[in-house]
C-alpha cells in the first residue's frame, strides 16, 4: 500500500527526468572537471608533476623554455595538483565536456610554455619566478628581489658578493 | 566499553610467554598497539594460540620484502576488542612458514596470497592454487628484485607521451 | 534429480564487477560453490611501491569507489602515526563528514540493488533517486559524485564555509523525510521485499566470530563490532554513534541494518556540521615521513578495513598493505548460498555488498 | 539516411562489460541507464542483460590480464554492426593503474574503440553525451 | 469454398491476425513501456519505439551459439509467430469482425496460445546455453502451472454459454460473443467472477508480467530462453510475444466483455480494451517485484486453481 501511494506521488509529480542533453545540464562550480594551466604564473617547481597519481602531467625543457603538457585522458580530477601549486597556476575548472571520438585521443591535452627569460647581465637563460611567487615570499613588492630575479644563478651569485644582496 | 588495562595485561602476558622483542604503547581512547617480534618462526602457532584464547581475531597478515637485509617479514595482525596487536616473523627468502588456518580460518586467503606474491612458503595447506594473479603474470611480483620492465605488460607513460609528443608535431 | 554445473560471471548483468563462480544445482537448488577470484586485481599494493606517498593518495581512493574514502583516510592515519602529525580538530571533524556522507551513498546503492534484483524496478528508481540528492551534495561541496578526494596527509583539502552549510543541511532535509516516511517502512512492509529476502542465505552470529565477518554483514547477524565504537578514530569519541543489529542474519536484516545506518548517518552528518569547530583544515605543507609502520583501521560502509604501512624515511613507501571487510565477508558465501535456490543466488551475492575491487586490488 | 538507419538510430540498445574497473564508472553507469532522473530510455536505449542484444558496447576498467580473455570473448558475442565507448580514463589510457604487472590495457590495443568519455568517474551528463556521440556513429553504421 | 479459404487466409495474414496483430500489440507495448515510466517519474521512450526496436533487430547480424540445435534455434521463432498471427486471426471483434469457423474453435484456440510457451522451451533448450535451460525449466513450471485455471475457466464459460443456448457446451467463440452482445457481457453475471478472476489471475503469467517474470528474469538467468536470440529471430520472438499479448487480452475480452458497436466504432472500442488491460498490467509491473519460482508455481496451484475449480462449480451448479 506503501508503494501504491508512491506510486501515485510519481503519477502526481510528473517526471524528474533533467532536460540534458536536449538542454543545459547544471554544474555546481567547484565539480572537478579539466584542468586549465596559466603559464604566466608557473615557476616550473614540478611539484604538480610529483603529486600527479595518473601521470598525467609532463615537464619538459626545450630550447625556448620549460614545456607544460596535461593529457586530460588520463587524468583523475583528484586536484592534488592544484592544491599543491605553489603559485595556483594550474586550477581544475569544471569544464567536463571532455567525451571525444577515438581519432581524437591522442589530441586531448593543453600545452603551456613557461618561456625563459634572458639574464640582464650575461645573457645566459633562466625560468622566471612569476610575481605571484614574490608576492608570497615577500609579502609585498620588493625591488631589490626583483632585480635579482632578472639575473641567472650565476650572475646572481656574483651580485651577491657585490653586496647587491637583500 | 573495554577495560583497556586488562587488554593490556592479556598481551604483556602474551609477551612474557614468547621469545622476542616487544613493544607497546597505548591512545587516549585506552586502545592498545602492540608490536611482537618473534625471535623463532617456530613459535607462531604457540603465539596464536594465546590470542586465540584471548578472544583475538585475525584481522590481516602483511608479508614484505626488505630491501637490504634479503629477508622476508610476516606481520600478523590481530584484533582484540578494538585494540591492535602485530606479530612479527623474519623469514629468509623460500623458507617456509605454519599455516594458521587451523586457529584462525579467515587466513585462508592471506595465506593464499603471500604465497602467490612473495617467495614464501606455506605448510599445512589443503589449496595452495593462486589466488588474484592470472597465470600469465610470473609470480612473486613483490619481491623487490624482479624490475618493472620484466612484469609490466601495460603501456607505460613514457610510451604514452612519446605518442602525444609525436601526435602534435604531426598536426 | 537433474543436477548440473552452472557458470556465474565474470562478466553477468547482476554481478556489478567481475567475479566467477561455478555453482553446482540441482534442480534449483544450490548444492556447492565455487570462487574464482582475480579478474579485478590491478596490483595496486605494487603500485603503491612504486609511487610517491602523495600520489598513492590518489591511488589509493581508486581502489574501490563506494568506499573510496575510507582507503586514503586509514592511509593517511596511518601516515600521521608514523611521522606523529596532529591533524586539527576541524579537518577531523571535516573526515567524519566525508566518511559518512560516503556511507549513506554506498548503503543506498546497495539497498536500492537489492530491489533491482527482485526485480521491483520502480523501487529501485526511487531509491536510487534519493541517493542522487547525496551525490548533488558530494558533486557541489567535493567536486565528484565519487571520489571525493578529500583527504590529505595531515587533513582535509576541502572545506565548508556557511553557504554550503546550509545547502547541504537543506538537502539533508530533503533526504530524510523519503528515507524515513517511505524507504524503510517500504522494505520493512512491502510482500515482495519480505518474501523474497527474509530467511534467506542465513548465517548466525557464531559464524561471524568464526569467519571474522565484519560490517553490516556481521551486524545483520547480531555481531555488533563497529571499529567507530571498538577503537574511535578522527572525533567518533565525541559523536552518537548508534551501532545498529538485527538478529536473524538474513538478507533482510542486512539490508534492514544498511537502512537503519543511513538514517544514522544523516544524524551524525547533521551532528558534524553543529560542531564542526573552527580552525585550520591541514597540519601544514609537505610533513617529512620519518622510517617507521603503522595500523590503522577505519569503519568503511561494509565494516573494518585495515592499513598497515611500512616507510623508510624516503617520500616512497616501502609496504603499504591493506585488507578490506569483502575480503573475509566472501568466505562466508558458501554457507548462506547452499541449499537456497538459484533465483537467490543474486540476492546472497548483493546481501554482503561484496566490493570486489576493493577485496582484490 | 534511410528508413533502417533512422529507426536503428531511435533504437540503440546498450550493454556494460567490467573489464576490472574500480566501481566507479559502473556505478555512474547503472545510475545514467536506470534512474529517472537521467532517463536513456527517452533517447530509445535499454539495457539488456545478453551481449546478443547489444549495439552499443560501454566498457569500464583498464582491462586486467585475468578479466582479458573474457572481454574479448563477450565484445565477439555482441553482433555487428555494433559501436563501442570507452568509460571512465581507465580503459582510455590505463588511469592510476597503468604500468602495474596486471594491466593489459588501454584498451584499444584489443577492440576497435569508437568513442572516449574521460572522467574519474565521468558524470553521468558526460557519459549520455559519450552514448549521444555513440549513437551518431551507430546510425550510420547501420 | 475457395472464397472462403482466401477470407480466412487474409485474416490470418492481414487483418485481424498478422499484420494488424503485430501494430496492434507494438503499439500497446509502447504504451505500456510509456506508462511504466510515468510511473516512475520518467519520460519514457516514445510510443512507437517497439516497432523502431524491431526494424533495428531486423538489421542486425544473428549469431547462432555453436552449441546450438541450428534448425530448431531458427525454426522456433517461426512457429511461435505462426500460431500467434492464426489465433489472432480467431478472435472476434464484435460488430467488426467475425473469424471463419474454418479457423477452429476455442479448444484449438486454447492450444495455440500455449504454442508461444512451448516455442520459448524450446528456444531456450535448443540453444545449449545453461541459462537457456534455467528458462526452460522454468518456463515448464510455470505453464504447468497456470495451464489448470486458465482451462477451468475456459470450460465454465463454455458451460455456461452452452446452458444459455441449449446446448451442451457452447465451443465456437463467434457464438459466445453473439450471445453476450444480445444478452449482456459475462462480467456482470456474478456466477462467472471466480471464473472471470482465474482468467485475470492467468494473463501476467502468460504475458511475462511482473510478479510472475521469472524464467525471462533478466538479473537472474540473463533473459532466460531468449539469451542466445539475436538480430532477426529475436525480433521475431519479440514480435510474438506483443501479438500473445493482443491474443490473451483479446480472448479474455471476447469471453467476458465483448459488447462494443457496430463498425469501425467497433474496432476502437476493442482497442479501447486492450489499453485499459495494458495499463492495469503496467501498474502490476511497477508496483511489485518478482516472485521465486516455487513461490509463483505454489501461488498458481493455490489461489487460481481454487477460484478455477469455485467457478466451474458454480456454473455446474446452476446447470
Amino acid at each position: 500500500m506503501t508503494f501504491l501511494k508512491i506510486l501515485w506521488d510519481n503519477l502526481r509529480k510528473g517526471p524528474s527526468t533533467e532536460a540534458f542533453p536536449f538542454g543545459e545540464a547544471t554544474t555546481p562550480a567547484g565539480y572537478r572537471g579539466k584542468v586549465t594551466f596559466d603559464a604566466a604564473t608557473c615557476v616550473g617547481c614540478n611539484m604538480c608533476e610529483h603529486v600527479c597519481a595518473a601521470g598525467a602531467i609532463r615537464f619538459a625543457e626545450a630550447d625556448d623554455g620549460l614545456h607544460f603538457v596535461i593529457w586530460h585522458n588520463t587524468c583523475v580530477s583528484c586536484g592534488l595538483c592544484a592544491y599543491y601549486c605553489p603559485t595556483k597556476a594550474i586550477k581544475l575548472s569544471n569544464d567536463w565536456h571532455l567525451s571525444h571520438l577515438q581519432q581524437d585521443k591522442y589530441t586531448q591535452l593543453d600545452h603551456g610554455v613557461v618561456a625563459y627569460k634572458r639574464c640582464t647581465s650575461c645573457g645566459d637563460k633562466l625560468l622566471p619566478t612569476g610575481s605571484v611567487l614574490t608576492q608570497l615570499a615577500y609579502k609585498g613588492p620588493n625591488p631589490r628581489a626583483e632585480r635579482l630575479m632578472d639575473l641567472c644563478p650565476e650572475c646572481r651569485r656574483k651580485a651577491s658578493t657585490r653586496g647587491e644582496a637583500i | 566499553m573495554t577495560d583497556a588495562s586488562t587488554i593490556k595485561d592479556r598481551v604483556m602476558s602474551i609477551a612474557r610467554m614468547i621469545r622476542g622483542e616487544f613493544s607497546i604503547s597505548e591512545n587516549r581512547h585506552g586502545r592498545v598497539t602492540a608490536w611482537i617480534t618473534l625471535a623463532d618462526k617456530d613459535d607462531l602457532i604457540a603465539t596464536c594460540h594465546a590470542l586465540k584464547a584471548f578472544d583475538a581475531r585475525l584481522s590481516m597478515i602483511t608479508a614484505l620484502a626488505d630491501r637490504n637485509a634479503g629477508f622476508n617479514l610476516l606481520a600478523y595482525h590481530f584484533d582484540i576488542e578494538g585494540s591492535t596487536v602485530t606479530v612479527k616473523v623474519k623469514l629468509v627468502s623460500g623458507a617456509s612458514i605454519d599455516s594458521i588456518v587451523p586457529i584462525f580460518r579467515n587466513a585462508d586467503w592471506h595465506e593464499r596470497e603471500f604465497m602467490e606474491f612473495y617467495d614464501i612458503k606455506c605448510t599445512g595447506r589443503t589449496d595452495n592454487r593462486r589466488l588474484f594473479l592470472d597465470e600469465s603474470v610470473d609470480g612473486r611480483v613483490m619481491e623487490r628484485l624482479i624490475p618493472l620492465s620484466v612484469i609490466s605488460n601495460a603501456a607505460s607513460t613514457n610510451m604514452l607521451f612519446e605518442r602525444l609528443i609525436t601526435d602534435r608535431e604531426k598536426q | 534429480m537433474k543436477s548440473f554445473n552452472m557458470p556465474v560471471g565474470p562478466l553477468h548483468v547482476s554481478l556489478e564487477e567481475p567475479m566467477y563462480f561455478r555453482i553446482d544445482v540441482e534442480g534449483e537448488k544450490v548444492a556447492g560453490l565455487e570462487i574464482t577470484a582475480g579478474h579485478v586485481h590491478r596490483g595496486i599494493e605494487y603500485l603503491t611501491a612504486k609511487r610517491n606517498i602523495y600520489q598513492n593518495l590518489a591511488l589509493i581512493e581508486r581502489v574501490c569507489s563506494l568506499c573510496s574514502n575510507s582507503h586514503p583516510e586509514a592511509y593517511c592515519m596511518a601516515l600521521e602515526t608514523i611521522a606523529g602529525i596532529e591533524v586539527p580538530e576541524r579537518a577531523q571533524y571535516l573526515r567524519v563528514f566525508a566518511d559518512e556522507i560516503k556511507r549513506v551513498a554506498s548503503h543506498m546503492f546497495n539497498v536500492a540493488i537489492l530491489a533491482h534484483v527482485v526485480g521491483f524496478e520502480s523501487l529501485f528508481m526511487h531509491v536510487m533517486e534519493a541517493r542522487e540528492i547525496m551525490q548533488d551534495t558530494k558533486e557541489t561541496v567535493f567536486g565528484n559524485r565519487m571520489d571525493l578526494a578529500a583527504n590529505i596527509i595531515g587533513g582535509v583539502k576541502y572545506d565548508i564555509d556557511a553557504a554550503q552549510s546550509a545547502y547541504i543541511i537543506s538537502q539533508l532535509d530533503r533526504l530524510e523525510p523519503l528515507l524515513l516516511n517511505e524507504i524503510i517502512p517500504v522494505y520493512e512492509t512491502n510482500a515482495t521485499i519480505q518474501s523474497r529476502t527474509r530467511g534467506i542465505g542465513r548465517i548466525t552470529r557464531e559464524h561471524c566470530i568464526e569467519y571474522g565477518l565484519m560490517g553490516p554483514v556481521a551486524r545483520g547477524a547480531g555481531h555488533g563490532y563497529d571499529v567507530r565504537t571498538a577503537a574511535p578514530y578522527a572525533v567518533y569519541d565525541r559523536m552518537d554513534v548508534e551501532v545498529i543489529t538485527y538478529p536473524d542474519g538474513d538478507v533482510w536484516s542486512r539490508a534492514m541494518v544498511r537502512l537503519k545506518e543511513v538514517a544514522a548517518s544523516i544524524r551524525l552528518l547533521r551532528q558534524c556540521l553543529r560542531d564542526l569547530p573552527d580552525g585550520a583544515t591541514d597540519a601544514g605543507p609537505l610533513p617529512f615521513i620519518p622510517a617507521g609502520e603503522a595500523v590503522t583501521k577505519v569503519e568503511a560502509p561494509r565494516g573494518e578495513l585495515v592499513y598497515y604501512v611500512n616507510t623508510d624515511g624516503t617520500d616512497i613507501p616501502a609496504r603499504v598493505k591493506w585488507r578490506v571487510p569483502s575480503y573475509m565477508n566472501w568466505d562466508v558465501l558458501h554457507l548462506m548460498m547452499v541449499g537456497e535456490g538459484i533465483s537467490d543466488i543474486p540476492l546472497i551475492v548483493n546481501s554482503i555488498d561484496p566490493c570486489i575491487s576493493c577485496t582484490e586490488r | 539516411m534511410n528508413f533502417f538507419s533512422t529507426a536503428a538510430k531511435k533504437s540503440p540498445w546498450l550493454y556494460r562489460i567490467n573489464a576490472g574497473s574500480c566501481n566507479g564508472c559502473d556505478v555512474e553507469l547503472a545510475t545514467t541507464a536506470c534512474i529517472p532522473r537521467y532517463d536513456v530510455e527517452r533517447l530509445g536505449c535499454q539495457y539488456c542483460g545478453s551481449p546478443k542484444h547489444a549495439d552499443i558496447v560501454l566498457i569500464t576498467g583498464p582491462l586486467t590480464a585475468r578479466v582479458k580473455d573474457r572481454v574479448l570473448r563477450v565484445f565477439d558475442e555482441i553482433p555487428d554492426p555494433k559501436v563501442t565507448v570507452a568509460v571512465g580514463i581507465c580503459p582510455i589510457s590505463g588511469g592510476v593503474f597503468r604500468e602495474s604487472y596486471a594491466i593489459e590495457g588501454p584498451i584499444d590495443r584489443y577492440l576497435p574503440v569508437d568513442v572516449n568519455v574521460p572522467g574519474c568517474p565521468p558524470r553521468p551528463q558526460a557519459i549520455i553525451e559519450g552514448i549521444a556521440m555513440a549513437i551518431e556513429i551507430w546510425a550510420k553504421r547501420t | 469454398m475457395i472464397k472462403d479459404t482466401l477470407w480466412t487466409l487474409l485474416a490470418v495474414v492481414v487483418f485481424p491476425g498478422g499484420l494488424f496483430a503485430m501494430a496492434l500489440g507494438l503499439a500497446l507495448k509502447g504504451v505500456e513501456r510509456r506508462a511504466i515510466a510515468r510511473l516512475q517519474r520518467r519520460v519514457g521512450p516514445p510510443l512507437v519505439q517497439p516497432f523502431y526496436d524491431l526494424v533495428k533487430l531486423m538489421r542486425k547480424r544473428t549469431l547462432i551459439p555453436d552449441t546450438a540445435n541450428r534448425f530448431v534455434f531458427l525454426t522456433v521463432p517461426l512457429i511461435g509467430l505462426a500460431a500467434m498471427g492464426v489465433a489472432a486471426a480467431m478472435i472476434p471483434i464484435p460488430g467488426f469482425y467475425q473469424p471463419s469457423p474454418l479457423l477452429g474453435d476455442l479448444i484449438v484456440l486454447f492450444y495455440l496460445v500455449s504454442v508461444p510457451a512451448v516455442a520459448l522451451m524450446l528456444a531456450g533448450s535448443a540453444s545449449g546455453s545453461p541459462y537457456g535451460a534455467i528458462g526452460f525449466s522454468r518456463e515448464m513450471a510455470i505453464v504447468l502451472a497456470y495451464e489448470g485455471p486458465i482451462l477451468l475457466s475456459l470450460v465454465a464459460v463454455a458451460l455456461h454459454a452452452g446452458a444459455a443456448m441449449g446446448q451442451p457446451i457452447a465451443l465456437n467463440l463467434s457464438d459466445i460473443v453473439n450471445y453476450q452482445q444480445q444478452h449482456g457481457a459475462f462480467l456482470f453475471d456474478p456466477w462467472l467472477l471466480p471464473a472471470f478472476l482465474t482468467y485475470l489471475s492467468f494473463i501476467p503469467a502468460n504475458l511475462g508480467i511482473a510478479p510472475f517474470d521469472i524464467p525471462e528474469a533478466e538479473a537472474e538467468v540473463l533473459e532466460g530462453p531468449l539469451v542466445e536470440y539475436s538480430g532477426p529471430p529475436l525480433g521475431l520472438l519479440k514480435l510474438t510475444s506483443a501479438i500473445k499479448s493482443v491474443v490473451v487480452i483479446g480472448l479474455g475480452v471476447a469471453l467476458f466483455f465483448p459488447n462494443g458497436p457496430d463498425g469501425i466504432a467497433g474496432l476502437v472500442v476493442f482497442a479501447l480494451k486492450c489499453v485499459v488491460m495494458v495499463l492495469a498490467g503496467a501498474l502490476l509491473k511497477a508496483a511489485v517485484g518478482r516472485m521465486r519460482i516455487d513461490q509463483a508455481v505454489l501461488f498458481y496451484l493455490k489461489w487460481p486453481e481454487l477460484l478455477g475449480v469455485a467457478g466451474l462449480v458454480l456454473v455446474a451448479a446452476r446447470l
